[in-house]
Parts: structure tokens; sequence; C-alpha cells
């Protein structure tokens, strides 16, 4: 096993919010471990507000964690040094999911691509029109483009030069938060393919946020699953899409409609609202909706469990005692 | 044909097509009556710049044997005063060219001085949140809502009135409304993506509010700015009319209409000429904002007060 | 309605009901429930009978005796008027307690007050006054007579809410900032002095001129001082004109010319110097500016004041060649900077008008004048603490209640007021306050008008009247020179 | 299914001829939607596909005449439902039309309810129209509520939309279009901003309500997966226009025009690993700019010179149409 | 709601306390009350005498601190002009007149300010609109005290419908009422018509249509209903606006109010009624502003979450 080049230990994030005239706390990411390997990409998947993009800004350090900590080639964010500082805001970028908030609208858009570039030292203006030009052309734009302005893009096309800026300063890690869910289907296609060309031309390392198990499924090679701001599963890609371990991935495999109108009906389909995280269920998260919940569920926290597919579930039901 | 070393001398002939189709563009967007604000808005600046140049006669110098006369086409009056003369016998048309300069001059300072300060306080406000927000908005509410004709008083009785006076006053009346709005954009820019992806790139604070924020937030500050005008122009006449507006003899218009309001009935003139050139002029002005703000930001659009 | 005469003033000022509690300005309203020692006689300026039937002065002037009227009884059944409400009245106004603008003068002057009789007032001063009579103690001050009974029976707090004299009408009602309602007297029947034929008399506060001139118009109002701009607008509309005469003196003051004080003394202006101060006077068109600015209601003022004695003394006249003669002479050939500080009082709304004018015409004559308006309590404050000494300021004069106290008040270093002394013009005047001939005193005072008009101790540029607009409803009223107003004389048109 | 028994030999419930929306009168003004032909029949769930800004929305408000006015004005063709033409009725008839007959389930549901009114008082209001129903305002309120299931319906009354989670509004929207037993009912996206889990319920409950009330079905999205499992028929637009349209199991068996081929293709499934997807080039043309004859001719991988001209309507079964010189279907008959 | 008001009353202390300092730094820093109460011939010991009684010898913190323990103990001091009468007692004689101007002229501008504003909403770019916006702009363009004037020239001088000036019966109240509420009819105008078009182009209007409901309950409730939001902001600066008007209006139309017995306080250097003027508007302030925050609460369902 190589070394992880970003991992994240005990990762939590409270936020303070007013609520029903009481100051609460809300746990949006807990205790959540994580390790990614140079090359490879990490999908996380999980339903609106489980705490995806929280944990997408810690790992970028533009939120800092009210608990656990964010490593960089090892090294804590307060044990850098500002020259690895500087090198981590190069190796590490994002691409978010709104391509219309992402590019400053009174910015040219070789301005924006070189943004990243500003702050390295020793870089002349030829120097950067030339790699403008050239990550322009690797998202498929032309590097004419460069002189235009974001409006005069459609929003695919802006998430190219979102793309374009994110690789501008040679990055080891793409963060791409839910990339693609904004974009109209013919349109995902091609970004999709841009990501997975990139990666394998730079060997760039990805977390690759979605909530939806099938790009989900196409890109990454490990994936996460969340759920009310902790991980319930994780395992290979491959496995989690075809053989979960937990019945709240089930469920979800379950929702995402094949385009098939004989498909079968799922046997365990979803059931019950999400609970607030506000006020999160006792013992198991998911045992509010879970079809299969027993009593321990209302009570006890799984652990994670080896799951069969070889990963790792939080369910009562893998317990050794159980799964027989 | 274009002369190649003019076009050189003139930089890309495309662009500068390119900017003048945008003007051109944007002119053929708006309706007349815009188009007429404009125009006379247009006609203002310029006779406040010109001023001195076009005036008939010295706005200062005035003769008591010619005061009050009517304007010219008033039983009595002569094409020497076409717009008829004042209490002292000085000339109305030269007064209203030179007030057009003193009104320019208070509004383009208030603004100044009002922008640059709300600006500061509503975008750090904005950007840093928290503290430094609850503190800066309390002090916003209070000069927003706080009756500040009373401070204008106090300072005019202090220190008599002074142009110093008018424009600190009117600021001090103003400042607050480029702070809230600065801050409610910048609150919005804030959470604009692109700002997460200027600190991921390594932008300090201050460098991406001046990079990212200002220039975002500017157009509906412009906005703002424009609609100001005609409040900054009809403040100085209420505060010319308790007596702490813009010093004699210096004409301001509103001071001509508060000085002429006791001779509505013998000399209508006098109160009345300035009084319908403050009104077109903050009408064109209110018309030209509102478009803008349809233009800019709609959600701007008759928030101004 | 016709019972109902509607006066609308500019202020109320304070709005407080006993002769002490504050300026004269309320004399306007007060003076249809107080009365006076004595009465002034527009004509001669002389003292003529009042609540006092007679008087005698002792050859010095140190001491006055005043012979009350008899039978004359107080409102709200307070009784006679007695020496002892008298004795009240005065020790009330120059108590400590006293807003009235004369008492801390009057408390000088006066050394006590003796009662030997119901009948009879001594008053003893400790300065020689030859004008008690037409001055402190007439009509144009603020001696008010009020009852003694009343207060004693009330107590102070009380009876200072509700004036009770012996003057025609009784306060009715006050609604605060807005309107005070007097109602005659029921038992008027044969007032002494009066007999007035308006059933109550309203008085407004209306501080715009302009709303008092659409009141004229409207008939909302049948007396309120206007502008004199606004005569020509009252007059159209059908209305009367009724001027005070020369109630007032428009005049720029010069600062830093208490030559006594060294303190408020400012040799450095280039009006410490007489041809300076005379230029100034020869480079402005007084006649003009009262044509134009007054509409013709003044007459050109020669000196100080409006003071009958002085009519003799003859204005500078309106010569521009003069002045520039004179700045060159006292070395300022191009002129000189000059700042004219203004402001507005009632009366005097014409003030900054008349400080524009005056500069038109200074800056003819290369006097680059910058106006600064400022307001009265500043002026009034910076010129008490002597800072008022590198700048000029407009200003108005009143007419002297006694010449001497007026010439004390104005030219005497001791006076926080005085604009202009020199050792020669004390000396003057210290001897014309003692001076116990009629006669030379009368030349005296002319002499010391003379010599104000010659040192140029002002630009002194008119006596003005104050112009009243009059509806059809008011048949006779005049207004008898300053604090004469006459309301109760008023009669109904027929 | 319910359509089975209830279509019948008649006339469709609803059919749009010809319809057209421009940006205003005038004739040269740019068209949101052109020339549309669809109808509905009594009981039967149409879905209507395509990608953002191709005018799905667009053709459902101008259903109910809900546009801005300026489209409104822009409205031609005809909208025939029963014996009315929708396309031009007048204010108050439109009203009766409404919610009673014809009803809509918005795309977006964090807006379409008022925010400072309480969900019972918009319920209500909803209710007081229908007026041959029996029982108390309050009892028919808690009965809308608890037929979106609802838990704890009564209480829920008193919330204001704020207080509800995006799954739980989107039923109230749900239950008070649904109040008045409408014959036509438009779903707008009622499901894109909700989670898989959520939109999973809420389209069974859909189909529930649907069969209880034996409603026909407008349903608007841009996922194929919920086309397949909701609806009978399919319409896919592209800029503006119908560019196929029949019976689901063709158009996903046998797609005829080469963009909703695509469009097919280039979704990823959970099934199987791909290395790179299908893709169709370039974008979606905006309203002002697009092209002349086959609308998709320059994003088509089998476009040749006649495609610039305006391709015919081709029937490719029954009620499966398509417009395309080339349709896939066609060739795979012929040869 | 009580966290609320809690909260709005601290700070609001608060904002006194810096306006009651600002206010009473200012009132001193240049003319006393002194100069204007001597008479003519005073000389120096009169006034240090005066200076004396008056306590304006005493050191600023002490006086100003003997005001703000005095103010607790709710004595405002007394007038330095008018015979001593107690500040507040004045200030209190005045605030009738200015509460009931307001008051209507509130209610006249929120009446037709809310009923011109929807009308042009609803019939966009007809010429009720541009009616509507015409009278909008040329209240927001003209100095109120111009426009009183020409109001009473023509009213009360020319057509004698009204009376020119004064207080007390319900005529006095129209002209003045009127000038003063122009400005803020004009602002609530175009509020509502701009919120009134945004919120007629929302979903959930298209969703109340969908219902079958009326145009008029469309308009008038749901519509109107969001609308009335930003008017409710509004209020806020509104009494602002009318205190700044209140000053301009009661000296054009002779109307006994707070804004002219402050703006008279001034001039005549009175320190504790100007104090107490100030100090009572600014209550007024606040007190307003907390009637808008709870009336926002009861328009507003979102902000009552918020506690
Ligand atoms: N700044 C914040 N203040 C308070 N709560 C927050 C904040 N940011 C996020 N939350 C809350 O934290 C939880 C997790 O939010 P997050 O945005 O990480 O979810 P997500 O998984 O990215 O959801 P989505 O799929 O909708 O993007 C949510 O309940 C959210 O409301
Ligand atoms: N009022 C309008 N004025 C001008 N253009 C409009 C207006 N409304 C919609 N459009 C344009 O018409 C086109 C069709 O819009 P419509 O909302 O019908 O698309 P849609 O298929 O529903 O898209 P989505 O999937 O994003 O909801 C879009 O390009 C849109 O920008
Ligand atoms: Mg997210
Ligand atoms: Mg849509």
């Amino acid at each position: 096993m190589t070394q992880p080049i970003l991992s994240a230990r005990g990762l939590g994030r409270v936020f303070k919010v007013r609520h029903r005239g009481r100051m609460q706390d809300l746990h949006a990411v807990t205790e959540l471990d994580l390790s990614l390997e140079p090359g490879r990409t990490l999908g996380i998947v999980g339903e609106s507000g489980c705490g995806k993009t929280t944990l997408n800004r810690m790992l970028l350090l533009l939120d800092t964690p009210s608990s656990g900590e964010v490593r960089f080639r090892g090294k804590t964010f307060s044990e850098m040094s500002a020259t690895e500082r500087r090198d981590f805001r190069r190796a590490v970028q994002p691409v978010f999911q709104n391509p219309f908030s992402s590019l400053d609208p009174r910015m040219r858009v070789g301005k924006i691509i070189a943004e990243p570039l500003s702050t390295i030292p020793d870089l002349s203006k030829a120097d950067i029109a030339r790699r403008v030009a050239e990550v322009l052309e690797a998202v498929g734009l032309r590097a004419e483009d460069a002189r235009r302005f974001p409006n005069e893009f459609s929003g695919g096309q802006r998430q190219r030069i979102a793309i374009a800026r994110a690789i501008a300063s040679k990055p080891q890690i793409l963060m791409l938060d839910e990339p693609v869910s904004s974009q109209d289907i013919s349109i995902r296609a091609q970004i999709l393919n841009i990501l997975k060309d990139l990666q394998d031309e730079y060997g760039l390392g990805c977390v690759f946020i979605s909530h939806d198990l099938a790009t989900v499924r196409f890109m990454a090679h490990d994936v996460v699953v969340m759920y009310l701001g902790r991980v319930i599963e994780r395992g290979s890609a491959e496995a989690i899409c075809t053989r979960p371990g937990h019945p709240y991935t089930k469920a979800m495999l379950a929702a995402a409609l094949p385009p098939d109108p004989d498909a079968p009906e799922p046997e365990l389909p979803p059931q019950g609202e999400l609970p607030s995280p506000l006020d999160p269920p006792s013992g198991c998260p998911y045992h509010t909706r879970c079809p299969l919940s027993m009593d321990v569920c209302a009570v006890e926290r799984p652990p994670m469990l080896p799951a069969p597919h070889g990963g790792l579930a939080a369910c009562h039901l893998l317990a050794p005692e159980r799964s027989q | 044909m274009t002369d190649p070393i003019q076009t050189n001398a003139m930089g890309t002939p495309s662009r500068l097509q390119g900017k003048f189709a945008a003007i051109a563009g944007l002119w053929g967007q708006f309706g007349w009556t815009v188009r007429l604000a404009m125009v006379l808005l247009a006609i203002f600046v310029l006779v406040a710049l010109l001023g001195p140049l076009i005036s008939p006669h010295d706005p200062l110098a005035g003769s008591l044997r010619a005061r009050l006369d009517p304007p010219a086409w008033q039983e009595g009056g002569s094409w020497t005063h076409p717009l008829g003369t004042d209490r002292l016998g000085r000339d109305i048309l030269s007064r209203l060219i030179a007030g057009a300069r003193i009104s320019l001059t208070v509004c383009a300072l208030v603004i100044a001085i009002a922008g640059a300060m709300g600006t500061a306080v509503g975008t750090l406000a904005g950007y840093f949140g928290g503290w430094t927000d609850r503190i800066f908005m309390r002090l916003v509410d209070l000069a927003l809502s706080f009756p500040v004709i009373l401070l204008a008083l106090l300072l005019g009785a202090i220190s008599g009135p002074s142009f110093t006076n008018i424009i600190i006053v009117i600021s001090l009346v103003l400042w607050s409304q480029y702070a809230r709005m600065a801050r409610g954009e910048t609150l919005k820019i804030r959470n604009e993506d692109y700002v997460d992806l200027a600190r991921t790139s390594g932008l300090s604070d201050f460098r991406i509010i001046g990079r990212h924020i200002l220039p975002n937030i500017a157009p509906s500050l412009i906005v703002i700015a424009t609609l100001q005008v005609g409040v900054v122009i009809v403040l100085e006449a209420s505060l010319s009319f308790l007596g702490v507006g813009v010093p004699p003899p210096a004409p301001s218009w509103g001071s001509m209409v508060a000085d002429g309001r006791s001779y509505i009935t013998s000399a209508w003139w006098l109160c009345m000429i300035p009084g319908l050139a403050i009104l077109l002029t903050v009408m064109s002005v209110n018309i030209v904002g509102d478009a803008l703000a349809d233009k800019i930001n709609p959600a701007l659009r008759g928030r101004n007060i | 309605q016709a019972d109902e005469l509607v006066v609308a003033l500019s202020t109320f000022s304070e709005e407080t009901m006993t002769p002490w509690g504050g300026s004269g300005q309320r004399k306007t309203y007060l003076d249809l429930a107080y009365e006076y020692l004595t009465y002034i006689d527009p004509e001669t300026g002389e003292a003529v009978p009042g609540l006092a039937q007679s008087w005698d002065m002792s050859p010095d002037g140190r001491t006055w005796t005043f012979h009350l009227r008899e039978g004359i009884e107080f409102a709200g059944g307070y009784g006679e008027l007695t020496s002892e409400d008298v004795a009240y009245s005065i020790a009330r106004l120059i108590g400590e307690d006293s807003r009235a603008g004369p008492a801390s003068a009057m408390r000088r002057a006066i050394a006590s007050v003796q009662t030997p009789d119901e009948r009879t007032v001594v008053v003893n001063l400790n300065v020689p006054d030859f004008e008690l009579a037409k001055g402190y103690f007439g009509s144009g001050q603020q001696l008010g007579i009020v009852s003694k009974a009343y207060f004693d029976e009330l107590g102070a707090d009380e009876a200072q809410a509700r004036p009770i004299g012996t003057g025609p009408y009784v306060l009715e009602n006050v609604t605060s900032g807005s309107e005070i309602l007097m109602t005659l007297r029921e038992d008027v029947g044969d007032h002494w002095r009066v007999n007035p034929e308006f059933e109550t008399v309203s008085f407004r506060v209306v501080p715009e001129e302009s709303t008092r001139v659409a009141m004229l118009q409207t008939g909302e109002a049948d007396i309120a001082p206007i502008g004199f701009d606004s005569i020509p607008t009252v007059e159209n509309a059908g209305l009367r004109i009724v001027s005070a005469q020369a109630t007032w003196s428009p005049v720029v003051r010069f600062g830093g010319l208490i030559q006594t004080d060294p303190a408020r003394y400012n040799p450095d202006t280039p009006w410490a110097s007489r041809e300076v101060r005379q230029a100034l006077n020869y480079a402005v068109d007084k006649q003009t500016i009262i044509d134009e600015l007054f509409q013709g209601e003044a007459t050109i003022a020669a000196s100080d004041t409006p003071v009958p004695a002085w009519s003799e003394v003859e204005p500078y006249p309106y010569d521009p060649d003069m002045a520039r003669q004179l700045l060159a002479e006292a070395g300022y050939p191009d002129g000189f900077d000059i700042t004219l500080k203004t402001f507005t009082t009632a009366p005097g709304a014409e003030l900054p008008l008349m400080a524009e004018a005056v500069a038109l015409y200074w800056q003819d004559i290369g006097v680059n004048t910058t106006i600064e308006p400022v307001d009265w309590p500043s002026i009034r404050t910076a010129w008490t603490q002597g800072q008022a000494s590198d700048y000029v300021w407009t200003h108005r004069g009143f007419p002297f209640a006694s010449a001497a106290n007026g010439l004390e008040a104005g030219f005497m270093q001791d006076s926080l007021f005085a604009s202009f002394t020199s050792p020669e013009l004390e000396a003057m005047i210290q001897q014309f306050s003692s001076e116990e001939d009629a006669q030379t005193r009368s030349a005296l005072f002319t002499e010391i008008g003379q010599y104000l008009r010659d040192e140029a101790a002002g630009v002194f540029i008119a006596l003005a009247n104050e112009p009243y607009g009059v509806s059809d409803k008011v048949g006779e009223w005049d207004i008898s020179g300053a604090y004469g107003w006459n309301f109760d004389r008023a009669t109904r048109a027929q | 299914m319910v359509h089975e028994t209830s279509r019948g030999e008649g006339a469709p419930l609803l059919e749009m001829r010809d319809v057209s929306v421009q940006l205003g009168r005038q004739p040269d003004a740019p068209a949101l939607i052109e020339n549309v032909n669809l109808a509905i029949q009594a009981g039967e769930t149409v879905g209507l596909v395509g990608e953002s800004g191709s005018g799905k929305t667009t053709l459902g408000m101008a259903l109910l005449r809900l546009l801005p006015p300026l489209l409104d004005k822009g409205l031609s063709g005809e909208i025939l439902y029963q014996d009315r033409d929708i396309a031009r009725l007048g204010k108050n008839e439109l009203a009766a039309i409404r919610g009673g007959e014809i009803s809509m389930i918005l795309q977006d549901p964090m807006a379409s309810l008022n925010p400072v009114f309480s969900v019972g008082n918009q319920l209500r209001e909803a209710l007081r129209l229908h007026a041959t129903a029996s029982g108390s305002l309050e009892e028919r309120a808690v009965a809308a509520l608890e037929s979106v299931k609802i838990p704890s319906a009564q209480a829920r009354l008193a919330n204001y939309p704020h207080q509800m989670s995006g799954g739980m509004r989107q039923r109230v929207v749900g239950a008070i279009s649904l109040t008045r037993a409408p014959k036509l009912l438009i779903a707008d996206e009622p499901t894109t901003s909700l989670d898989v889990t959520i939109q999973y319920q809420f389209l069974d409950l859909l189909k529930d309500l649907q069969r209880r009330l034996g409603m026909a079905m407008l349903f608007i999205t841009h996922d194929f997966g919920v086309v397949a499992r909701m609806c009978d028929r399919v319409a896919v637009m592209y800029a503006g226009e119908i560019v196929e349209q029949g019976p689901v199991r063709d158009i996903f068996a046998r797609p005829a025009h080469w963009y909703a081929r695509a469009l097919l293709d280039s979704v990823p499934t959970l099934d199987t690993a791909l290395d790179r997807l299908p893709t169709i080039p370039g974008s979606p043309p905006t309203v002002g700019a697009r092209p002349a004859g086959c609308r998709f001719h320059p994003r088509c991988a089998n476009a040749q010179p006649q495609c610039r001209t305006a391709p015919p309507t081709v029937t490719l079964g029954a009620g499966h149409t398509a417009r395309c010189w080339f349709p896939l279907g066609a060739q795979a008959g012929a040869a | 709601m009580l966290k609320l008001i809690a909260t709005r009353i601290t700070e609001a202390l608060i904002a006194l306390l810096l306006m009651s300092l600002v206010i009473f730094l200012l009132s001193r820093l240049t003319g006393d009350p002194v100069a204007l109460m001597l008479g003519d011939g005073a000389t120096e010991a009169d006034r240090q005498a005066l200076i004396a009684e008056l306590g304006l010898d005493r050191s600023l913190p002490v006086q100003y601190l003997t005001f703000i323990g005095n103010a607790l103990t709710g004595d405002f001091g007394r007038s330095l002009t008018a015979s001593a009468e107690p500040s507040i007692d004045l200030v209190l004689s005045r605030l009738p007149a200015s509460l009931s101007l307001a008051g209507v002229a509130l209610v006249f501008t929120l009446v037709i300010g809310i009923v011109f504003g929807v009308f042009a909403a609803v019939m966009h770019n007809t010429p009720v609109d541009i009616a509507a916006r015409l009278v909008a702009l040329v209240g927001q363009s003209v100095p109120s005290f111009w426009l009183g004037i020409v109001l009473m020239y023509v009213f009360a001088v020319q057509l004698r419908w009204l009376p020119t000036s004064g207080y007390g019966q319900w005529e006095h109240y129209i002209l003045p009422a009127a000038t003063l509420g122009l400005f803020t009819l004009a602002a609530i105008t175009r509020l509502v018509r701009a919120s009134m078009l945004e919120a007629l182009g929302s979903e959930y209007i298209k969703l109340a249509r969908v219902k079958g409901l009326s145009e008029a309950v469309v308009v008038w409730k749901h519509a109107l209903a969001n609308s009335l939001i930003p008017v409710i902001t509004f209020m806020g600066t509104f009494f602002a606006v009318m205190i700044t008007g209140a000053v301009v209006v009661e000296t054009v139309f002779a109307w006994p109010g707070i804004g002219r017995l402050a703006y008279e306080s001034i001039l005549a250097r009175d320190f504790p009624v100007v104090q107490t003027v100030v100090l009572v508007i600014t209550a007024l302030f606040i007190l307003a502003n907390l009637l808008v925050d709870i009336l926002y609460v009861i328009v507003d369902p979102r902000m009552r979450s918020r506690g």
C-alpha cells in the first residue's frame, strides 16, 4: 500500500444553528476517516444534507474541522511551512457543482484560469499565457476563448473552464463536488469523459462527490457512502453498486431508476423521511427508515463491520453472530 | 478606408467598435422616456461642466435696481435676463447654471464620501461576518433610522452652514444605505463559488475583496449612487430651507428655491424655476436609475428611499 | 368670527406668563394682560401717565416717587392695585430668578423700594437715572404690574402659569407651540385706559413668513408681521399695511473695536482704521437698499439706533469714489478681504439679504467679502466672550428705552454687548449720565450721535419699520413705535 | 393500468394542434416552442423529456395559460380540451378549468407554496372551491394531507412551508393540486429537486393517486429512468420541437430519432463498468440561435445535407412518430 | 419573541446612551444660552453668575453624568430659556401633535401607496402604471417645503378649500399630512409595485392560479401579503423620514410638534430641551423599530422560527 496523499482522521464539523429560538449543534460531519492514494479516485455518495459538501470544504481547508484532522502528505495544516501550504494550494484544486457561480462574471476566462497561478512566484506572463492555452485545449476549448467573458459560454462550456482552471496549477488531487449534477444529460457525458481522460493522462487523484451512484460507479475506484454525516459503508465502486452491504445503500440503488420500462420492482424500496440532522436518531442513524430494523438498531450504533463484498459497512446485520 | 497608422494609435478598431456597439445596443434597449431622461441629464452635466463659459452674467453680481425682474416672456421681462432676476437683481439663468455646478459638486462629493465609507463598512461587515458584522450593522441601523436632520441642524448651528458641512451632513445621512447594500451584495457574492475558488488558489482576503467582491458589487452600488443623486439634491434643498444649506451667495438650486419661497405669488419664477430644475433633474435621475437597476440588478428596483 | 382678532406671530419666544419669566418679545401677548406705570407717547417719545398718575424725580436723579391711579382693579377679583403690588412686581423683576432682559442692569441700579402708603411708591437708585419713568418703568420695558395677593394666594408655581394683571384681557387657553388665546375680562366695563372691541384675541405662532402671508390672504389671520417683499402681495390681496415706525436699525458692526478693553480690541484689522470704516460707509448705497430691499419702509440711518435726537446727524452719502480714495489713504488701494457674518432674527429676516447687498457694494470698491451665515446664539456667544474680533457682522439695533442705559450697554467697556468704545466716547457718556440739566443732556446726546457717526462705529444702514399686514376686519389699529402693539386698541371695521 | 380500461374510441382528453409560443406577438419573434402536436388520452400518462431549455416548462405552462404576459401573447395554435380551446379562453373561464379540470404540480416545491400563509390556509383555499365534496373543511384538509401520506396531518396544517422538508412540501403541493380531482395533471419535473430515495416515494405516491382519481398526466422530466417507471407514452423534445413520440417501450427499445438514441446511450448505468460514455458533441442551441431544418443536425452523427431542410414526420408504428429524414427504426425496418 | 424584545431593548438603551453623548457634546460645541439670556448692558459678573446658576460652570463629564443620572430618575432637566419648565413636560406637550400628524400621514401613505402600487403592478405598462410611476417620481423629486408652500397656495389661498395652517380640527391635517406623506407615498408605491411585480411572477402565484383561485384573491391575498414584507422593512426608515420631514412641515404649517421644538431649541441652545427631544425621538424610533420587528414576525412566518 502506498502512503496516502490526503487523509482525514476522526473528522467532525459542528455548526451552531439557531433553531426554535435556541442555539443548537448541527453535526454535519461526524468521526469521519478517509484516505486517498495518489492517482486513485474516491467516490463519496449520499443524499442531500448528509455532509458531502462540508467534508469537501474541510478537505480543501476552506472550513476548519471541529474535531479530527486533515493531513496532506502526512502533515496537518498547522504543521506545514509557508512553502508547503502554497504547495498544498497548488496540489489540491476543486471543481464545484455550479459552473455559473464558479466563474467570476467580471473576469476574462484567461484571468480566471490564471488565478491559481498568480500565487506561484517566478512565473512570467508568457508562461502563464502558455499554460492557460494549454489547459483550455485540454478541456476541448480553444486558446482564443481566454479573451472572452464567462457569460459568453454555455453551462457545459463553463464547467470545462472550471476544470481547466483546476488543472492549471498541475495539481495532484481534484476535489470534485457534484461536478455534473447541474448539467444536461448530453453534456454530463462529455464532462465525465474529460475528467476521466485527465485522470488517466496526469495520474490525478480525485475525490468525486455525487448523489448519483451510477456516475460514481463510472468515475471512482473506491466509494464511501455517507448518511447523516457518517460513513455507513465503504468498498470498491463495483462492489458497492452491485452487492451493497448496507440497507441504505440498497435503498439508494433501488431508487436509482434504470431507463428500462420493464425493470423489476426492487426488493427494498426506500421509505420514510430523512431525519433532521439537528435531531439525529439514536443508535443506527438509518434505523428510522430501515425495513430490516431490529430492536438493537435503535439503541446501539453499529461499528464498521466487514461486508461480504470485501469492504466495510455499519450495520448490525453484518455482526458475525447475526450474519449466519 | 482606415488609415493604418491611426488604427495602431487608437488600438484595435474592432474592440472600439465593439464598445460603441455595446453602448448603442444599450441605448436601443431603453424606451423613449429613459432616453429623454438621459439626454436631460447629459445636458445637466454639460451645463455644470461648462458653467462659466455659457453663463450670460456673473451669477454673483447683481444690481438692486434690477431686482425681481420677471422672465423674458412675462410682461416686463427682457432678454437681458431670460429667466428674470432674483431678490438682489442677479440673473436667474446664470445662477441656475452655477447652481448646476454646485449641485453636481455636492452630489459627486457626497456620493464619493458616503459611497466610499458605506462600501468599506458594508463590504468588510459582509465579508468577515461575525462581530465585525454585528457592530457595523448596528451602527448602520442607527444611522439609517436616526433622524440625522437633527444632527445636521446642530452641526449647522455650531459651525454655520458651509459647503463642507453640507457634504459631511448629507454623507452622514446616506452612507448607511451603501453599507447595507454593499453588505447584502457581499454576502451574496461571498457565497459564490468563485470566492471559495480564489481562496483555494491562495489569495488573501483583501485581494479577494479587491479582485472579486468589489468589482461585482460595483454595479449595484452604481445604481444606488444614481438614485441618490436625487436624494442629495432634495435633501440639500431642505437643509437650505432650514438655513443650513449651501451658504450664500453661492447659488444652489435648493437655496434658490428656499430663498424664493416667500415670492411664490409676487415673483413666482424665483422658486418655480429652480424648483422645476430640481424636479426635472431628479426625475431624470430616478428614471435612468430605475432603468439601470432593471438592467443591472432588478432586485434593487424601487428599493431606494 | 367677527369677535375674534387673530394675530399670527413668528414666535412666542418663551411661553411663560410672568413679566419676569423671559424676554420682552412676549410683550406682544402679555401686554393685553399686564399694564405699566407709564406709557410712551409715540409722537414725542416721552412718558405719559399709566398706572402711575404722576411721578417726581429728585434733582440728582436718584430718587423717584410714583403716585398710583385710584380704583384700578386686577382681573379675577384680586382687588385694587396698591403700591404693594408695584413693589412686589419690581422685586420679582429684579429677583435672582428673573429671566427678564433688563433684570441685571435694574438690579444694579435699584437700591430700595419703599411704599409709604397705598398709592405711593418710592424708588431709590444707586446711580442717577434721569429717564427711569420712560425707561425701565415704562411700557417699552418689562415691568408689568402683577397682583401680589394673587401670588400670595396661589403660591409662586401655580400663579405664574396664568397672568393676572390690570389689563383688559385674561388668558383663556394656551396650546403649546400653537395658540395663546386671550379673552376680554368680564369686568372690563369702563377700563381706565382702553375700550377693546374684540371679545377674544388669538395669537398663533407661525414661523414661516410665506404661511403668515397666506393666512392674511385667506383671512385666517387679521394681523401678522410680514417681510418687506411681501408688502405688494398683501396689498394686492386688498389688505392694508400698518408699519411700526423706525423700530429697528439694520447695521453692520465691526469686531474688535472695544478700544478701552485690550482683550476685545484688535488693532490689526483693516477696519481698526477710521478711514476704512468711513470708506465702508461711503461705499454702500443705502437709499437703494431701502428702496429695493425695504420697499421704502425705512430711512437712512446716520448713526446707531433709532433715536429721534440723532435725526440732525448727517448720514454718510453714497460715494464710492470717496470710499476708494479713503481706502487708498488708509493704505488699502487694492482693498482687502473681509468676513461678514449674518443671521436672521425677528424682526430682521432681511439681514442676510442686506448682507449680500452690502457685499455687492463693497465688492465695487475692492473689498472682497465672504458672507458667513451663522445663527444668532453663536454670534452672541462669541460677542459676549470677546471672540468676535476679526470679522464684521450684521446686527439690528433697537431704540433705547432710556438713552443713558442704551449708551452704557452699547458703548461702554463694562457691557458685554458693547460694539465700539473709545476713551473719548466713554468720557462723553459718563458726562451725559451724570448731567442733571435736561438741555445740556440733550446737547450732549446729539454730540455722542455725531461722534459715533464720525468715527463710523458701524456701517449704519437704515432706521427700518416693521410692516404688519392687516385684514379688513380690523378697523383702526396702530402700532406705536417699538414695543407698543396696542392689540387692545384695535377696533372692528364697520 | 388505468388507461387500458378508460381509453375510449373518441377524441383525446386534450389535444394540442400546432401550438407555438413566441416571444411576443410579432411574427418574426423568436419561438420558444414550435408547432407542437400532442394528444393526451384520458387516464394515460404521457412523458415529456428533453434537455434543459428545450421548452418543456413552456409547453406545460401554455396548457394552463400560465405563461408570463409577453409569452402568453405569443401563444398560437389550438389547445383543445373537451369542447373548448384553452388558447382562447378568458380569465374567468380559465379559473374555472384550472384546478378542477386541469391541474399542475410545478417544478420547484420550495417556491410553489406561499411562504406567508400556513399550509392549512393554502389547502383550504383550494378545498373551498371544490363545491361538491362533503365533510367539514377541516376534515377534508386533514384527509387531503393524509392522502399524500403526511404523518400527523392535523398538526401539519398549522405549519408554514419553511417548516417542512422538501419532500413534504412537494407532497403538500400534490395535495393542493389534486384536491379537486382534476382530469388531467401536468407534473413539471416534480421530483428533480428531491433526493433519489424521496423521489422514489413521491413517484409511487403520484402513481397511486393517479390510479385512484383516474386522471391523465403529462409528466415532464429529463430523466429516462423516471419516464420508464411512470409513463405509457413519451414525447422527446429538442430545441422547442417534439422530435419523437410514441409508446414507452417502443421508444426505449427502438428509438427512431438520432437525438433520442444518443440521449439514451449517454446515461451511465449501475451494472456495467464503462471506460468512456458515448456523447453528443456540442450543446443544445439557444432560443434565438436555433438552426434551420432539423434542429439537431449540427450535432447529429448521421447529418446529411438534406437535414438542413425541415424534416418530415414519419410514422414508425402505432402512435410512434419521429421528425427525421433518416429515422433509425425505418432503416432497420427497411433492412 | 420575548428574547427579541429583550435584546432590542438592550440595544436601544445603548443606542440611547450613545445618542445622548453625541448630542450632548455637539450641542455644547458653540454658542451658549447664557449669551441669549443676558440682557443688553449685562456685565461679565452677570454672565458668571448666570453660568453658575445654570450649572454650566461644571466640567462637561460632570454635566453629562448629572444629566444621565437625573434622566434615569425621570428628571430631564429644565429648559434654560422658558422659565425653567421641565423639559420633558415641554416635549410631551408637543408630542401628541407630532404623533397624530405622523399617524395620519402614515395611514394616508400606506393606503394610497399600496393601492397605487398594486394597481400599477397588475396593470403593468398601462396608463395606470405610468400614472402611478409618475406620481412616485414626482413625489420623490420635490423638496417638501416647496411642495408644502405650493399645496398651501393652491388649496388654501386659491381654492380656499382648506386652512393654510394651524392645529386642531381634521381639516388642519390634510395639507401637512399630504406634504409629509408624499415622499413616503412615492417610496411605498415604488416598493409595492416592484415587489408585486416580483411576486406576480413567482411560482406560488402560479400555484394559486393553478388552484383556480379568482384573480382578486391571487392579487390581493397571495401577491400582496408577500409584497408587504419590504414595506414593513421600510417602515423603520419611515419614522426617520417623518421626523426629518416634520422639522420642515411643522415649520411651514405652524404645527406645534417636536420637530419644530427640536429645531427651535437647537437655535436657542436650550440644551436640556435639545437633549430631551433627541432622546425622546430616539426612544420613539426604537419603539417604532421594535414594532416593525414584531410586525415582521406577524407577516412573515419565516421570522418566527428565528426567535
Ligand atoms: N454554514 C453552515 N451553517 C449551518 N449549517 C450548515 C452549514 N453548512 C452546512 N450546514 C448543514 O450541514 C448539513 C450538511 O450540509 P452539506 O452541505 O455538507 O450537505 P451535502 O451532503 O453537501 O448536501 P447537498 O447534496 O444538498 O449538497 C446540512 O444539514 C446543512 O444544512
Ligand atoms: N419569459 C421568458 N422570456 C424569454 N425566454 C424565456 C422565457 N421563459 C423561458 N424562456 C426560454 O425558453 C426556453 C425554454 O424554456 P423552458 O423553461 O420551457 O425549458 P425547460 O425544457 O422546461 O427547461 P428545464 O429543464 O431547465 O426546466 C429556454 O431557453 C428559456 O431560456
Ligand atoms: Mg453539497
Ligand atoms: Mg422546466
